[in-house]
């Protein structure tokens, strides 16, 4: 595999953009929208390092694919659910791999780099797949249906018949689908994480210290859980809560931190 | 090359589904590959005679040139059209639906509840077969025309006024039950009742 | 007389506006005048021949034989509509792809694959076009819509069946087990810490 140098620096070729390199929020954004999703970014990455999806190095990667995330985050939330599923399992590979590993054998299946890896061959096979759907010929582009006049006077060619019940039928569908479509609209706006922040913050204020498991709630599904998670990281960050794990493996608690004075 | 050149608007006869003048034909071609009016109308008359023994001919009209059935095989090709009629997709049907209950309609609204692009070719339809019409233009951006249902919309679907239309909260109680039937019959609505 | 049927066959190729089956070239005929099969594919043959030099050629589809523009005098026939033809999103093509060589599948197959929700109007179009449709449910919690694609999907992207598709890359079967050999090793050779 080899790759066009991405510019030319006194004569020199750059193939590596420099890791300092300011992105502008907004030019980030346009960016942002050519990724197909967290696999199209990660997938990118991944090329732009010029190795093998195999040879993949699990850490660099969430490291710049974490980047991405702080700078959409900045700009435009909506955006990230599903960037943010895959953070989460990024760190999740990356902490396993740093943890170390017990002996005993089921390495394939507890290798959790390979789920990773396979991902992204899969999505990668119908990338490719896409394109050269694309790049058939098909009617209207490069083929064109030939069609002669018919002989005029003898085309009585009925109409297509419609029954009043066909069209009440795709009324009905139509809908049947705009109210999926806004169901669908409400749903994402319901795990807002600045509103499960303060969720988050006002459950503490209320009992102090709580298991982790206690701000989950299955209802709101796997994204509900990685929202949370992230509105508990960002509160860790910004030193609101602190998490307690007393024995490795034991369970998480998350504790308020109380205001001390200031250093 | 005059072959090339033949071969060039034949294909264009055949692809445009309509007549073509031989300026038309001309302004196909870049600028420094425009072929000379006279070699256009050779083209055109070999293209003539090599239709002899084929199921097409060439004709001139007002407008220019084109490429029709002949006339002593209409008995077999009117046949394509007996006791078929062709069928309206999902798309137009769903259209024509919206325009009916939220008259007048802009394309837009249209899409707005459908959540995506109607296609020109649809509106056209809708427009031929006179179940719609442009009632005026809505004082917005774009000045978007208006389509509203036309008498005979009501003549073909036997109603005496848009009055007589199910009321929508009808329709929507049994959309559950309706789209699945008409999902589970596979392609899409059953348009074509013989 | 078979130089009549070869004519009637060009001609209701060019009426019909779409491909035909050799049942539906038959059916034109009377009964007591039907062609057998192999005429109406000897006619084919032979009609498909004389377009050498032309600008057609004849194309054999999903749904059927159909008479096409050569793709080579595109460039030309393009030019006779000022409207580009519809160019599809990533993501559209992407989902058409996994629907077409995973089907059935459902939205939420493509979703897993693709690791992004897929935008109701993606399927709307694909509905649409008419180039997938609902082929039942899946047994499973929500009975999810499983789709597959049509005819008219492969006439649209110039295909006879499934089978010619191109096919997906090799690359992920024979690297995923390289993958297994170079994960072993990796025990040994700790490539992921930075």
């Amino acid at each position: 595999m080899h790759t066009l140098p991405i510019a030319y620096v006194a004569g020199a070729a750059l193939d590596k953009l420099p890791a300092d390199l300011y992105i502008p929020p907004n030019a980030l954004e346009i960016y942002l929208e050519a990724f197909e999703g967290p696999l199209d970014l990660l997938l990118y990455l991944v090329k732009r390092q010029n190795i093998n999806i195999l040879e993949i190095n699990v850490a660099e990667i969430t490291e710049q694919y974490m980047a991405y995330i702080e700078l959409m985050q900045a700009g435009r939330f909506e955006l990230a659910a599903e960037y943010l599923v895959m953070a989460a399992m990024l760190a999740e590979i990356k902490s396993r791999i740093l943890l170390p590993r017990p002996e005993i054998g089921d390495e394939e299946e507890a290798d959790p780099r390979m789920q990773l890896i396979r991902r992204l061959l899969e999505y990668e096979r119908y990338k490719l797949a896409a394109e050269n759907l694309d790049e058939l010929p098909r009617l209207n582009r490069e083929l064109h249906q030939a069609r002669a006049e018919p002989p005029g006077f003898e085309r009585t060619v009925p109409q297509p018949v419609v029954e009043l019940s066909d069209l009440l039928a795709a009324m009905a569908n139509a809908l049947r689908q705009a109210e999926l479509f806004e169901h669908h609209h409400v749903q994402v706006e319901t795990i807002n994480p600045q509103d499960k922040m303060s969720q988050v913050l006002r459950r503490l204020n209320r009992e102090r210290f709580l298991p982790l498991t206690a701000m989950l709630d299955p209802r709101e599904g796997r994204l509900g859980i990685v929202v949370t998670f992230l509105a508990v990281m960002e509160l860790t960050r910004n030193a609101l809560v602190e998490i307690v794990q007393t024995e490795s493996f034991g369970p998480i608690h998350l504790r308020l931190v109380e205001k001390g004075p200031s250093p | 090359m005059s072959q090339d050149l033949k071969a060039i608007v034949e294909a264009l006869l055949l692809a445009a589904d309509r007549a073509l003048s031989v300026d038309e034909i001309r302004a196909v071609f870049d600028a420094g590959e425009r072929p000379e009016r006279v070699a256009v109308k050779e083209a055109l008359a070999s293209l003539a005679e090599d239709c002899g023994p084929r199921g097409v001919e060439l004709k001139e009209v007002a407008s220019g040139y084109r490429l029709q059935v002949k006339r002593e095989l209409a008995e077999w090709v009117g046949r394509l059209w007996e006791e078929k009629p062709p069928r309206y997709t999902r798309a137009l049907l769903e259209t024509l639906a919206l325009i009916a209950y939220r008259q007048p309609a802009t394309r837009g609204d249209v899409e707005e509840v459908r959540g995506v692009a109607v296609s020109t070719g649809i509106i056209r339809t809708l427009l031929d077969r006179e179940w719609i019409r442009v009632a005026g233009h809505r004082d917005t951006p774009g000045r978007p025309e208006l389509f509203v249902t036309t008498r005979r919309f009501l003549d073909h679907f036997n109603l005496k006024s848009l009055a007589e239309l199910p009321p929508l909260d009808e329709i929507s109680e049994e959309s559950g039950a309706r789209a699945l039937g008409f999902e589970r019959q596979g392609e899409t609505i059953p348009a074509d009742h013989a």
